[in-house]
């Protein structure tokens, strides 16, 4: 890890409301922290839990969601959708152990460039006390319990040249033998 | 020219997979004549040794049933993937952890404290707990250290062909050996099976509503349960619409909705996730508080999207659990 | 499909934008690490990519380098991606093969660390790259539009957007929420600065509207409902019922001289109560339509059940061979196409009785400055003489409070822009209608306008006080013998550094512009955003003013802020000139984000279905599948993300093209 | 029988005795039980403030943390000062962890803490919005039909903190009065203004200009009394009449709590009710006030 | 002769900071958006008698011009009637930036001398701490004495009015526990309050 540790915050904002008040953020030229990568998305409702969950898997500390304020889903009610799976979720990553503040859905619509600003930077604060996720790192960790076997059955393979753990490499096809 | 050589093994499982080996019925005698059978634990008695000393990928497929749990299973995972030509994941343990994968909710020291001292069922006055290794009259006896994550086999081996199901049903196992056989197989990584979802092929398909509404889910014992209709429709929970097609609906036939053993469909990773988002998006509330209280109604929600995927999953186990 | 068979030659650019993003990001820096990455086989730092150079740059570029995907780091896509599709495909390549990355406004322009700026828009760029790889070819749809339009509020701003179409030869429906149009500026007595008579230059364009044959007017009538799409809605207008046969009215007003109440009896809306009108009425003299209405609330032909035979139905016997009066008619609905569609529904002005320390409505001498415009209107309710409520007392001495709801953290914060200019014009017109001595207290006089500067001039050369101060309080107790009777205004004049109490006759509300009370159901109505202070957003507060978020509706006049009425004129022939633009080209083409249901995966578990709010998704029962209407998808992608199987893929935002940004965000150190 | 903690603070034991004794017997005759405070301590009110805001706060957080050693009762400050600044300690404890933090630290040292949300309420409030005018109208023996009162509600109970009332024109007090049978001067324009709090004490002149603005136009507007309900109030505006008249001019008019009119129309004795108290006196009542009316 | 006053402010004139630093207090934050209003001023009751009046206080704060402001009347005239902060359309809590700046002036000493009200405002804090109540009677009797005792004689009247009729007490109101009071205030002194993060950043003990 880099010598100083900053969260890395995932956003997925929705194209009508969030990520245009983003965009009035930066016109407006209001500051704020760094941390946040947005990816923009038509609405809300195409946030798929399964993008938060990769997000945290493949390093996010926490991941920010941004729709329009109920009543004001430029798809009528894409952001209900979301609001409906964004509270199932936070109760499964509770019960996965991820603090709750780790996942945080709000509404901000296009006018409101200056709550871009606060939730991003509210949010890096709490998710810098909570110090990073490290979602690979720990993957790296649970796996070396098998490193022991690894070593010893890697000098088993080495004398036979064959691969040992499968995803770090990719086989060759095979052909079926009959 | 020789027959096939075949290994069954299994790892973390009950058995159940075996089973259905065995449920094959009269069709397993035209295997039993096709191949050589050189390991299969539970039927036959083979010595891990002559497997060691076979010429590495001597064995044209290997079978593996249950999750890697184990130091003692991971080695024989990758002896046996050292051994063979084919590895096949066998039901849903090695496919996707299964329901030992449900341990990766809990510490394994929470887990051996439980099943040695705490267990209803368990008089261990001296709080003995099985210990990597022994010493007693000068013999040193050794047993497998249990590992603190449950695996699926392919994360910790590579795998040919995915073979899903708890247990995985004879008319697929056939499939799959039928491919192994005739050498028709698929691509490398494929699995067996459809890839639709389970309400392809329910009979209660036709009494599926347009219009869900959830307000409450109820599970199967908390009501009498129209034995046709849709479990979804009757507020149950059915993981059959995120939960690959090929059991040919076997549970719902059965009065009992889908809990999602064939896994997830080829498009999907996380298949819990998916349920739930299909799920919570036909919730009728609109609000905080009437969305929470509908979802109260799910007491467990890994338990239920996750009940055979949670070593699969994205997360793979509770985060915040030591290493 | 055969170009993802391809290899994947990627071509990137990173835009300096001047120094707008080179300032706070190392531009060369970020081509440089992008230029490490796989598929990437050119990558140029430009300093204005959207200029026509840096367009022509892209295209050539894909000529010799044979690139097959383009990404784009400059500034947000709601600006430029269109221009950027259109470079790409002036390269040969489908435009979908391209994405932007948005490092001005979500980047450069919004942190202050280059280092850490710079790390950003590599790792954005870097998500670009993963992503572009997976497009896939895609064609834009073209949609016909439809010519008509529909310009919804009948203020100075419908007026002049519907006269500027229908002069052009365009179709127009001019639906009016009043009995007449005309809006607030009809209210009004003289525009500043100018003090031309405001019925002079309004009334003229009020005729033209109402006798234009391009021109539909929709008067008393309310939009109801919309659906469809850019060059396709869909609109039902709710015709109220005025109780009088619009094509048989001539006009002629017998029926009101003819009213059983000999006297009018009932506030007269028009004149801010201050007069009376009868149950028959024509809302004022220029009113158009020149069509009377029924007022069923108060007219006792409606009350027949409680009070028996008061009611001789004199008005019908007036009316006679023209049988104009209808009692029996009904609101009715009307449904209209149209392609485009203007929102110009004006303001309200803010209740003075929200600040009661002012006494609006406690003491009779506190008047708001539309009851004033009113009053010292020759066709008002005295006539244009100045007096009281009492309807004798000339005022001899007027404050006017500037600011009444406006510039207030409690009401509305904004500055209402008019009320400076139309405060001093109240002053100037009560001074010369009175004689008396007037006060005004102001926060900041506020005159940037055309000759608003020398109306302020001339005012102050005519004797007219200003005091910068905001009032603390009206009140009517009395301190020393010259406040007896009087309403005493306290403030501090903090020029002169002292606190005063000052004694009026008449008090002069200047409230402010504040959005309408349903603005936000109009939104609704129309899909548009709302500012945070309730006024309808633009699509850019500079590059798109009267655009709105939703293709092909536009805004124009106060809706969209407090202006002025050159300002509302202004913005109304820019609107009108918007929709031209769209309905001279003919077709608009559409962006191809739909949803489609993968049929052979489609496993017909229906939890999509009810998920659709414009039902493109349909069910066919014999197949056991569902498919989606391409037509009526709009992209939202909620199916997608709630298809339990995976068997929904939306185009521009598959899966697999959000798990490789997703990925890409989150490689850099 | 409804209990309340009671915050009499000291104005009600020292200048302001006949407020309590006024409110004791009409909160008694309503069904209303006020615990006093054990050993509760001045609030921190207005001068201290100006000296040290924390430590104003901490004065103030002891009485809230003893309030909540009763239960989670509604706490009764009948004084104006100590209202708005309880309620103001409320108000920061909720704003500032740390000043939050510092109250507990301090708390801690008298093993008390507040830890709740104790509701501090002004009696009007209590009388008007939880027991209500009709229980009240019920109690009224002899309503003081023909009494004119000009209500006055001073500074502190309406601004900043208070909910219960509008700012600018609050008519609680109004209907109250209008129930016992008052006839309320309409809309007065200085109900809220402020009567010049400690200033007539410190400074005379201003002090005493914004006492004597409240009552001349009181007696302008034909009140026989005024109302308050704040101990401070009512000094200022019945203890300097002579130095009024000799500074300006004569405004003699009585100044009487609400809760003392409230007990004269209940049937109490002026002297049990602290009327006698007043530096001017209340005039002999119109025949009504005299007359008890059958019951 | 009159005495000839200096007008013109140099920069060296302003404490720099001092804006900032009363703006940083809790509930002082809002004073940099006003705008000069006067509304204040309007509706205070007590302007007219204000050397400075509020906005300029806000303004002189503002400015940085600490010396003009804590040496000036107008923050001891300040009655705490929260007019202002109510009717501010900025939403400046100005009656609790008034305390502050009598917070400032007692802590520094530089409050005028024998000017009755920060004399009451500390009698009253001394008493309060000391006893655990207020006593008023001997509150205004030690505020005359301490500034001018003369004034006190005038009173008499009032004080005997207020004896006849029962509101006048002898006696020193106090409560039972103290030393609880005192041990709560020692332990308020020895937090260090500057390390805590949000709140008031200068507390200034009473001496």
């Amino acid at each position: 890890m880099s010598k100083e540790w900053k969260p890395r915050i995932v956003a997925f904002f929705c194209n009508w409301c969030t990520y245009t008040a983003a965009d009035l953020a930066g016109v407006s030229r209001l500051k704020y922290a760094s941390n946040t990568r947005v990816i923009r998305l038509m609405c809300s409702g195409r946030v798929d839990p399964q993008f938060i969950l990769d997000a945290l898997s493949k390093g996010a500390d926490a991941v920010l969601i941004g729709g329009c304020h109920p009543f004001d889903c430029h798809y009528a009610e894409g952001n209900y959708k979301c609001l409906r799976r964004f509270e199932m979720l936070k109760r499964m990553l509770k019960d996965m152990g991820v603090e709750e503040d780790r996942i945080r859905l709000e509404w901000i619509s296009a006018a409101e460039g200056a709550k871009v600003k606060t939730v991003i930077n509210e949010m890096v604060t709490k998710v810098t006390e909570l110090g990073p996720l490290g979602m690979p790192q720990k993957f790296e960790e649970w796996d070396k319990e098998m490193e022991q076997l690894t070593h010893h059955v890697q000098a088993a393979d080495a004398a036979q040249g064959a691969p040992c753990c499968a995803h770090a490499q990719p086989q060759k096809k095979e052909v079926a033998h009959v | 020219m020789s027959k096939p050589k075949v290994a069954f093994y299994w790892c973390a499982s009950c058995g159940g997979c075996e089973e259905t080996v065995v449920d094959l019925a009269e069709d397993i005698l035209g295997v039993v004549a096709a191949v050589d059978i050189v390991l299969w634990p539970v039927a036959m008695d083979f010595k891990y040794k002559s497997i060691e000393d076979m010429p590495d990928k001597s064995i044209t497929a290997t079978l593996l049933n249950g999750a890697i749990r184990s130091t003692e299973q991971e080695e024989m995972a990758r002896l046996l993937r050292r051994k063979s030509q084919f590895l096949l994941a066998y039901g849903s343990c090695a496919v996707s952890g299964g329901i030992p994968g449900m341990a990766n909710q809990f510490p394994r020291e929470q887990i051996l404290k439980f099943n040695y001292e705490e267990c209803p069922t368990m008089v261990n006055e001296k709080k003995v707990h099985p210990q990597v290794s022994c010493s007693d009259e000068g013999h040193t006896l050794k047993l497998p250290q249990l590992h603190n994550v449950v695996r699926s086999l392919d994360q910790v081996v590579d795998v040919d062909y995915y073979v899903p199901g708890c247990p995985p049903t004879p008319k697929i196992t056939k499939a799959a050996v039928t491919a192994l056989l005739e050498g028709k197989l698929p691509p490398k990584g494929s699995v067996i099976g459809p890839d639709a979802a389970l309400c392809e092929e329910c009979p209660r398909k036709a009494s599926k509503p347009s219009v869900w509404d959830y307000t409450q889910f109820v599970r199967p014992h908390h009501k009498l349960l129209d034995p046709e209709k849709c479990f979804l429709a009757q507020n149950v929970i059915c993981m059959g619409p995120s939960t690959r097609a090929g059991c040919e609906g076997a549970c719902t036939t059965g009065g009992m909705p889908c809990t999602g053993c064939f896994g997830p469909t080829s498009r999907v990773t996380d298949q819990g996730a998916k349920m739930m988002s299909s799920l919570c998006s036909n919730i009728l509330a609109k609000d905080e508080e009437g969305i929470n209280k509908t979802l109260d109604t799910i007491p467990d929600p890994i338990g239920t999207f996750y009940r055979y995927g949670l070593a699969k999953s994205i997360l793979r186990r509770k985060v915040n659990l030591p290493a | 499909m055969e170009m993802n068979q391809k290899e994947i030659r990627i071509g990137f650019y990173v835009c300096h934008c001047g120094s707008n993003i080179a300032a706070m990001v190392d531009c060369p820096d970020v081509a440089k690490y992008v230029g490490t990455l796989p598929n990437v086989v050119l990558s140029r730092d430009y300093k204005y990519m959207c200029s026509d150079p840096g367009q022509e740059l892209i295209a050539k570029d894909i000529a010799e380098h044979k690139l097959n995907r383009i990404v784009v780091a400059s500034c947000s896509p709601l600006l430029h991606e269109h221009t950027f599709r259109g470079a790409v495909e002036a390269g040969g390549v489908n435009p979908f093969f391209f994405h932007m990355v948005n490092i001005r406004e979500h980047d450069s322009w919004v942190h202050t660390d280059r280092k850490e700026a710079t790390e950003k828009a590599k790792g954005l760029s870097q998500a670009a790259i993963a992503r572009v790889a997976k497009h896939k070819k895609l064609e834009q749809k073209k949609v016909p539009i439809h010519p008509d339009v529909l310009v919804v509020g009948g203020g100075i701003a419908g007026i002049h957007a519907a006269m500027t179409l229908a002069n052009a030869g365009k179709k127009v429906y001019l639906v009016e929420r009043e009995p007449s149009i005309g809006g607030h500026m009809a209210k009004f007595d003289k525009t500043f600065p100018t003090l031309d008579c405001a019925a002079c230059i309004l009334t003229p364009k009020m005729s033209a509207v109402g006798s234009h044959p391009n021109i539909t007017l929709l008067s008393y009538s309310e939009v109801t409902k919309m659906s469809g799409y850019v060059g396709n809605y869909d609109v039902t207008v709710k015709r109220k019922p005025r109780y009088i046969n619009e094509d048989l009215c001539t006009g002629c007003q017998d029926c009101i001289s003819h009213c059983v109440f000999k006297e009018p009896k009932f506030a007269d809306e028009f004149n801010e109560n201050l007069s009376k009108r009868r149950p028959v009425y024509i809302p004022f003299p220029q009113a158009t339509p020149q069509v009377v209405l029924i007022d069923p609330e108060v007219c006792l032909n409606f009350k027949r059940s409680v009070l028996t035979d008061k009611c001789k139905k004199t008005c019908v016997e007036a009316c006679g061979e023209k049988k104009a009066i209808d009692f029996t008619q009904k609101e009715t609905l009307l449904d209209i196409k149209v392609g485009t569609i203007i929102v110009s529904t004006g303001f309200q002005t803010f209740d003075a009785k929200r600040i009661p320390q002012y006494g609006y409505g406690k003491y009779p001498g506190v008047y708001t400055a539309l009851e004033i415009e009113r009053l010292v209107n020759t066709s008002g309710p005295t006539g244009g003489h100045v007096v009281l409520r009492d309807g004798k007392t000339e005022p001899k001495s007027i404050g006017i409070i500037h600011c009444v709801g406006s510039r207030d953290k409690k009401t509305n914060r904004w500055c209402s822009r008019v009320c400076c200019m139309y405060s001093m014009k109240l002053a100037h017109l009560l001074k010369e209608h009175t004689g008396a001595e007037v006060y005004n207290f102001y926060i900041d006089m506020r005159t940037p306008g055309k000759g608003y500067e020398e109306f302020y001039d001339k005012l102050l050369e005519e004797g007219n006080h200003f005091i910068r101060g905001r009032v603390g309080e009206v009140t009517d107790w009395a301190f020393t013998k010259e406040e007896e009777g009087k309403l005493v205004i306290r403030v501090e004049d903090t020029l002169a550094g002292y606190v005063r109490r000052i004694p009026v006759d008449m008090v002069v509300l200047a409230t402010g512009i504040e959005p309408h009370s349903d603005s936000n159901d109009v939104r609704r109505l129309f899909n548009m955003s709302c500012g945070s202070e309730g006024f309808f957003l633009e699509r850019h507060p500079k590059l798109a003013p009267v655009n709105t978020f939703n293709d092909g509706i536009y805004i124009a006049g106060c809706c969209q802020g407090p202006r002025d009425i050159p300002d509302t004129v202004a913005q109304a022939g820019a609107a009108a000139a918007e929709c031209m633009a769209l309905i001279d080209k003919g077709h608009i083409e559409q962006e191809p984000n739909t949803a489609f249901v993968l049929a052979d995966e489609c496993c017909g578990c229906k939890s999509c279905l009810p998920l659709c709010p414009y039902t493109a998704i349909t069910f066919d029962e014999a197949l056991g599948k569902a498919s989606i209407n391409e037509a009526l998808c709009k992209g939202c992608g909620t199916c997608v993300a709630a298809c339990p199987s995976g068997s929904i893929v939306q185009n521009l935002f598959d899966d697999e093209e959000i798990f490789s940004e997703i990925k890409g965000v989150l490689a850099y150190e | 029988m409804v209990k309340y903690s009671y915050f009499p603070g000291c104005s009600l034991k020292g200048t302001g005795r006949a407020y309590e004794e006024s409110l004791l017997p009409v909160m008694k005759a309503l069904d209303i039980e006020l615990e006093e405070l054990d050993d509760w301590n001045c609030c921190g009110a207005t001068a201290y403030m100006a000296v040290d805001e924390v430590k104003a706060c901490v004065m103030a957080s002891r009485n809230l943390a003893i309030a909540e050693k009763l239960g989670h009762r509604e706490l009764m400050a009948p004084c104006s000062a100590c209202y708005l600044v309880l309620n103001k300690t409320k108000h920061y404890i909720h704003e500032s962890p740390s000043v939050h933090h510092v109250l507990d630290e301090a708390l801690k040292v008298a093993n008390l803490s507040y830890s709740g949300n104790i509701p501090v309420k002004h009696p009007l409030d209590v009388l008007v919005n939880t027991i209500g005018l009709d229980a009240i109208k019920k109690r009224v023996k002899n309503p003081l039909k023909g009494l004119k009162v000009a209500p006055y509600y001073g500074c502190q109970i309406v601004r900043p903190y208070s909910t219960f009332d509008d700012q600018y024109n609050p008519t609680t007090m109004d209907r109250l009065l209008e129930a016992i049978g008052c006839t309320v001067v309409k809309d007065f324009p200085l109900k809220t203004r402020c009567c010049g709090g400690s200033l007539t004490g410190t400074l005379p002149e201003p002090g005493l200009l914004c006492s004597y603005i409240i009552l001349k136009e009181a007696l302008k507007r034909g009140a026989d009394v005024i109302a308050t309900v704040c101990p401070l109030c009512q000094f200022n505006l019945d203890g300097y009449h002579d130095k009024i008249e000799a500074k300006w001019e004569s405004v003699r008019i009585p100044t009487v709590y609400f809760t003392q009119l409230m007990g004269l129309a209940f049937g109490m004795n002026e002297r049990e009710l602290g009327l006698h108290r007043g530096f001017i006196p209340m005039k002999p009542l119109p025949a009504a006030f005299a007359q008890p009316v059958a019951t | 002769m009159a005495e000839l006053l200096r007008t013109i402010k140099y920069e060296s004139d302003r404490v720099k900071g001092f804006g900032r630093e009363v703006m940083s207090v809790p509930g002082c934050e809002q004073l940099e958006s006003c705008i000069q209003c006067g509304t204040c001023s309007g509706v205070c009751p007590l302007s007219i008698y204000m050397d400075s009046t509020p906005r300029q206080v806000m303004e002189l704060v503002r400015s940085d011009f600490k010396n003009e402001v804590l040496h000036s009347r107008t923050i001891w005239l300040c009655a705490s009637c929260y007019a202002c902060t109510v009717e501010c359309p900025r939403q400046i809590r100005i009656t609790d930036i008034m305390y502050e700046l009598k917070q400032r002036a007692i802590h520094e000493g530089v409050y005028p001398k024998k000017f009755p009200i920060p004399v009451l405002a500390k009698e009253f804090h001394k008493m309060a701490h000391n006893h655990g109540r207020v006593t008023e009677n001997w509150l205004a009797t030690w505020m005359f004495l301490k500034t001018n005792w003369l004034a006190a004689i005038g009173m008499w009247k009032l004080g005997l009015g207020l004896f006849m009729r029962g509101r006048f007490s002898l006696k020193y109101e106090g409560i039972k526990r103290k030393g609880e009071l005192a041990r709560m205030m020692e332990t308020v002194d020895n937090i260090d309050i500057d390390k805590l993060t949000d709140v008031k950043p200068k507390r200034k003990p009473a001496h």
